[in-house]
């Protein structure tokens, strides 16, 4: 025991330091003052955080690539159900944790973006008042259809109705998706083309092997087949 | 006043004659300001002083490990993220460190140095935040609560930023992270790693001398080593008591053999809530010390092994356990050949240091077993899962 | 006149707190009655210039006396006091004979005119005047009686903690 | 009774009625605000001229909050818990406050308007005020106790208990070390006693006085309610204590009774130890003696602001244990150091000292420098190794310890 309360001295130097560095410090005053600012100024929405000078600035202010909040469905062209990428694999609705994906099946099928006839959603609900924001339905699918958006101002006054997304609520365009997370939806979109430019080398080196020698063909499909083996039969 | 006594045997009520005087019975919480999370403790208190004390528990219960068995292996991945919300960077570790166990996954070096990066970020977020609200135990009216709070959130941006939620990160898989950092990542984490030992300095200042913490916290709240064993205290606690066990040195799973750490422990004379408080400050040098050399020491490479999404793993029986912040986090897997587990068992650090909080508190006063239950550090969601 | 009207105020409130006081069946009740009625008291003694005693009067009998009262009720078993049984017992008539009787020899000094000794000075009621007469004519009363005050603190602490002894001893009782 | 003088009365009294509620407001936005920079946040920011949306750029710092909080308080509803004492419950908020506004009285604040009023008017306000003043907020304890009785609840009745112990307990230095001031001055009249440090000559000066200041200031915090004496109310422990029950504008009552008395005390400690309204310019301009008074009241609630910032509480056993084995041996000390030190600067003088004056300025006046010094220098000594070795006694074994490593 050095000095009789010292311990207490050096405290309430600490907090008589914390409370003189508030007003010089951006790193002690953390917080930014939005009291003084017309309404209209107020961050909106995520990404549209208006920068003022001297204040500080955190990177999650933004929304970074990663930043999620609920899932919304990929679409290619203008036209949402005509270039819908989902092809009602229904994948997700079985992976989804909490189990709040509702999925019915189109009983025809519809020439997707890719002019290649498909099934779709004729019906895709996503409850948001359970979804999580797990991403585990990104992940599996299989199709590249459903990514997370950010947008996170869903607040209604309809606590049941309001907060189930329906199809046509969550149909986003491939575009927005580069707006929102860019580097992501580069990302998927190279890897969506290089494993197409792939597919397709290996159809036509699989087409030309059935050309040449027609007895190898089985053994070309059981190429094509290879890979993981849950996902891979929906996918094809 | 001898039901007192048979209630608590090895604490021993001074009664005299004349004045008998009966106990009070308090019910804290679950809507108590300080029992951390929808928690009860039934006191009964002679005076001020605790003669008996019965934790009740399971107001949080969510049935996680039942939900699990309904699952396949990665859709569980989440829900661990709620089990101590505080740390999920180190309940997806075992839990992946389970399962790839299971399915025998080789992990990319990077991913384990991020492993690594992210665990121990994790370590400093928890032990930060968890002096913070034991001094606000203490009645501190949430001061260093705030400072520890200012400086978690600098964690937390990082973790947002490389997965996208700031508690919830679920972003550990099967063979690797979800996805990779994103640009810059390591730099910002380099920064907020060499600005934190400046925080512990001043952090250190305001608590470790002040003359009240120390003669609030010595002496109470005493776990003895032998208690502490047989009882199956790990983590912190279980050092403060005096033994040196962690798991990062024990297992030395993942990479953990190729950082120099040393982990502070008592000499286990005494075990209180005193050890226990600074035993977490001194493991959180210890932690910058591990994330200094896992950041210098990270290369490029693939964070993702490939790891199919979905598995079907051969009948088997596995454990997986890391050194969480709070104590031994395992996991036990039981596969039985199809996509979800036929048994799923979570070993929550939380709910067994708990158990002796009744030891612990007995004889003590009512002041003092909320000290003391802020030093085990719990979190409800992984008591009660 | 103000005087007057002052004291007759105090004078109710003091008399009805003390009924209330004996009354109250819940001892917190009665004790924070007893209070109110100090409280008069003291009021009774500002008007009488004597401040000093009115200061005492609150600092000891509100602020001790009440609260030693208050630590020993919440001893007691029944605070409420609702157990219905009736506090008049069967003496009442003789205790209000002798509160009548001890009230007519308070009164008789009153009405009748006794010889009283002749003041020659008006006392001066002044904590200054206090003070002198503590310190100089009656400094060895103080003093005896503070040694005396000592030693019943001392004989209290000691009976208190004789009183644990035989417990631990192992004696029945 | 004449006008004159209800008419004086009104002009003693209602001004502080006023006055403290007012600055009652500004104190816990001070505090609020204060509380937020210590701990890094910003504190109310919003409420402050009305009718401009969100008070724009018209904030003003947030002040408008305590009139916003206090229009919330008068509106919430009044819970009274179903088996709780209503009489004693809707009681106990008015009495708390009573006292903490009566003691405002006995502050020798020099307000112009003070002067006009009658002899007996200012002599009730004044003479004998110190120990009116000890007197009168002891009955903070009963309003505490009743509170915490009457509302049938376990905390409350806790937290009352507590109140009452500690309270009681920490009474006793706080007296203890106010009588080394009556000693110096040889008056319990407040205004005699702010005169008596008329200049610099405050007792805080005097190394008893310094002594005595400190503990009456910790046995002032303690008194109050403060941290981290704030045992009564201890929210980790005990939700709120006494008030744990209270909504609504009973507990604005409690809190505002709260702050008044924390104004009182620190006016008191101001009049014993600070020089009352003594600064610099008074002899100009006497009205600045108010200004003066009034900045040392707040200096002093800054200082338990700024403690309440920092520091946890005690538990309720080394509250005692720290009223009774450290505050009472060291302000019983102080007195034996306080009345040996007069009497040796006194020497044969004593006898012949006029009553009417401050005691220990007569004695300064022909005191010998070196006895001064020396006095004062053995007397900072002896009170500091005193409270060291009662520090070390009653916690021996509290100390930072040292801790082993496993590679």
């Amino acid at each position: 025991m050095s000095l009789l309360g010292g311990g207490i001295f050096k405290g309430m130097a600490v907090t008589l330091r914390n409370f003189v560095g508030s007003y010089f410090y951006k790193d002690r005053l953390t917080t930014n003052d939005y009291s003084w600012r017309p309404s209209d100024k107020l961050p909106q929405h995520a990404g549209e955080y208006p920068k003022e000078e001297g204040e500080q600035l955190r990177d999650t202010t933004t929304v970074t690539n990663y930043s999620r909040n609920f899932p919304m469905l990929l679409h290619d062209g203008s036209e949402p159900m005509d270039t819908i990428r989902c092809v009602a694999c229904q994948i997700c609705e079985r992976e989804c944790p909490p189990q709040c994906i509702y999925i019915e099946k189109s009983t025809e099928k519809k020439e997707n973006a890719g002019g290649k006839p498909q099934f779709y959603p004729a019906k895709f609900d996503i409850d948001v008042s359970v979804c999580m924001s797990c991403q585990i339905c990104v992940e599996v699918c299989p199709f590249d259809a459903i990514v997370m958006n950010s947008q996170f101002e869903l607040s209604t006054p309809d606590r049941f109705g309001g907060l189930l997304l329906r199809r046509d609520d969550l149909l986003k365009s491939n575009d927005y998706y580069h707006n929102i997370h860019p580097e992501e939806a580069a990302a998927r979109d190279k890897r969506i083309a290089e494993e197409k430019a792939a597919k397709e080398a290996k159809k036509k080196a699989a087409a030309e092997a059935a050309r040449k020698k027609a007895e190898e063909k089985a053994k070309a499909d059981a190429e094509a087949s290879e890979g993981t083996p849950d996902i891979q039969e929906d996918a094809e | 006043m001898s039901s007192a006594t048979a209630i608590a045997p090895n604490y021993e009520l001074i009664q005299q004659d004349g004045l008998e005087t009966s106990l009070l019975e308090v019910s804290m919480g679950p809507h108590h300001p300080s029992t951390h999370g929808v928690f009860r403790m039934d006191v009964k208190l002679d005076g001020e002083t605790v003669v008996d004390l019965q934790p009740v528990f399971g107001y949080l219960h969510r049935n996680h490990e039942k939900l699990a068995e309904n699952m396949s292996y990665l859709g569980s991945m989440p829900f661990t993220d709620r089990l101590d919300y505080f740390n999920s960077m180190t309940n997806n570790w075992a839990y992946a460190l389970a399962a790839e166990k299971l399915v025998e996954i080789e992990v990319p070096e990077r991913a384990d140095y991020l492993r690594v990066i992210m665990a121990e970020l994790t370590r400093l977020v928890n032990h930060v935040s968890l002096v913070g609200f034991f001094i606000n135990d203490l009645g501190a009216l949430g001061t260093p609560l705030l400072y520890a709070f200012r400086e978690r959130e600098k964690i937390l941006d990082l973790f947002e930023q490389a997965s996208g939620a700031r508690m919830m990160c679920n972003y550990f898989r099967f063979g690797g992270l979800r996805n990779d950092v994103p640009e810059g990542w390591l730099d910002r984490a380099r920064d907020v790693v060499d600005h934190f030992p400046v925080f512990l300095d001043e952090y250190e200042q305001l608590l470790c001398e002040n003359e009240i913490i120390l003669s609030r916290t010595q002496g109470v709240g005493c776990l003895s080593r032998d208690l502490a064993i047989s009882a199956g205290i790990t983590g912190p606690m279980l050092r403060a008591s005096g033994v040196n066990y962690d798991i990062r040195k024990v297992d030395k799973y993942s990479i953990y053999d190729r950082f120099q750490f040393r982990v502070p422990y008592t000499d286990g004379n005494v075990g209180d809530c005193y050890d226990r408080f600074m035993v977490r400050m001194l493991e959180m040098r210890e932690s910058i010390r591990i994330l200094k050399q896992a950041l210098d020491g990270i290369g490029d490479g693939p964070v993702l092994g490939n790891a199919p999404k979905v598995f079907k793993p051969k009948p088997a029986e596995v454990y997986g356990r890391v050194e969480a912040p709070k104590g031994e986090l395992g996991f036990y897997l039981i596969a039985d050949g199809t996509p979800k587990p036929y048994r799923y068992r979570v070993r929550p650090p939380s709910l067994i240091n708990l158990t002796v909080l009744r030891d612990m508190c007995l004889g003590q006063k009512v002041a003092d077993a909320v000290i003391i239950l802020g030093s085990i550090d719990i979190v409800l969601g992984e008591v009660d899962r | 006149m103000s005087e007057q009207i002052a004291f007759w105020i105090l004078s109710a409130i003091a008399v009805l707190g003390a009924l209330v006081a004996v009354r109250k069946r819940n001892l917190i009740h009665g004790v924070f009655a007893l209070m109110i009625f100090f409280a008069a008291l003291s009021g009774l003694f500002l008007l009488l210039l004597a401040e000093f005693i009115a200061a005492v009067q609150i600092l000891v009998y509100i602020g001790a006396v009440g609260i030693l009262l208050l630590f020993a009720i919440m001893l007691t078993e029944r605070v409420a006091g609702d157990d219905g049984r009736r506090m008049t017992s069967r003496g009442w008539f003789w205790g209000l004979v002798v509160a009548a009787a001890v009230f007519v020899v308070l009164l008789l000094p009153a009405i009748q005119q006794w010889p009283t000794p002749e003041v020659t000075q008006a006392p001066d009621p002044s904590v200054e005047e206090l003070g002198h007469k503590l310190m100089n004519p009656y400094v060895m009363t103080l003093e005896v009686l503070a040694l005396l005050l000592t030693a019943a603190l001392i004989g209290a602490v000691t009976a208190a903690q004789g009183m644990r002894k035989p417990k631990e001893e192992g004696s029945p009782e | 009774m004449s006008l004159e003088l209800i008419r004086d009365i009104l002009v003693a009294t209602v001004p502080l009625l006023l006055i403290f509620p007012t600055l009652f407001a500004f104190t816990t936005w001070l505090e609020r605000k204060a509380l937020a920079r210590i701990q890094n946040r910003i504190g109310p920011n919003k409420v402050g001229v009305p009718l401009t949306r969100y008070g724009g750029r018209f904030s003003l710092f947030g002040l408008g909050q305590p009139m916003a909080d206090g229009i919330k308080m008068l509106f919430k509803e009044n819970i009274v818990p179903r088996d709780a004492d209503r009489l004693f419950h809707l009681l106990a908020p008015i009495l708390a406050l009573i006292p903490a506004m009566l003691v405002l009285c006995f502050l020798p604040i020099d307000f112009p308007w003070i002067n006009n009023i009658q002899d007996s008017v200012k002599a009730f306000m004044l003479d004998g005020a110190v120990i009116f003043f000890f007197a009168i907020t002891g009955l903070n304890t009963l309003a505490v106790f009743m509170a915490g009785w009457a509302s049938r609840n376990k905390y409350s009745l806790l937290g009352g208990m507590r109140a009452i112990a500690q309270m009681v307990s920490y009474e006793i230095p706080l007296v203890l070390s106010a009588v080394i001031v009556v000693m110096m001055v040889g008056s319990l009249n407040a205004a005699e006693i702010a005169n008596a440090q008329a200049g610099w000559n405050w007792f805080i000066f005097t190394p008893w006085g310094l002594a005595a200041f400190i503990i009456f200031f910790i046995a002032a915090l303690a008194e109050t309610n403060r941290s981290p004496f704030d045992l009564p109310e201890a929210e980790s422990e005990i939700i709120a204590g006494y008030f744990t029950e209270y909504s609504g504008f009973k507990f604005a009552l409690f809190f505002l009774g709260e702050y008044i008395a924390m104004f009182a005390i620190s006016g008191l400690a101001v009049t014993l130890f600070l020089g009352g309204g003594a600064g610099p310019g008074v002899a100009a301009l006497p009205w600045l003696s108010v200004i003066w008074f009034l900045v040392k009241i707040f200096a002093l609630i800054a200082v338990m602001i700024w403690l309440r910032g920092t520091l946890p509480r005690l538990r309720v056993d080394q509250l005692m244990g720290f009223a009774w084995k450290f505050l009472l041996p060291l302000s019983i000390l102080n007195i034996f150091i306080a009345g040996s030190a007069l009497h040796l600067l006194a020497g044969g003088r004593l006898a012949g000292l006029d009553e009417k004056q401050p005691i220990l300025r007569q004695l300064m006046e022909g005191a010998n420098p070196l006895v001064v010094a020396g006095l004062w220098i053995g007397a900072l000594l002896i009170l500091y190794v005193a409270a060291n070795g009662l520090n070390q006694l009653s916690r021996a074994k509290v100390r930072p310890r040292e801790y082993k490593y496993a590679e």
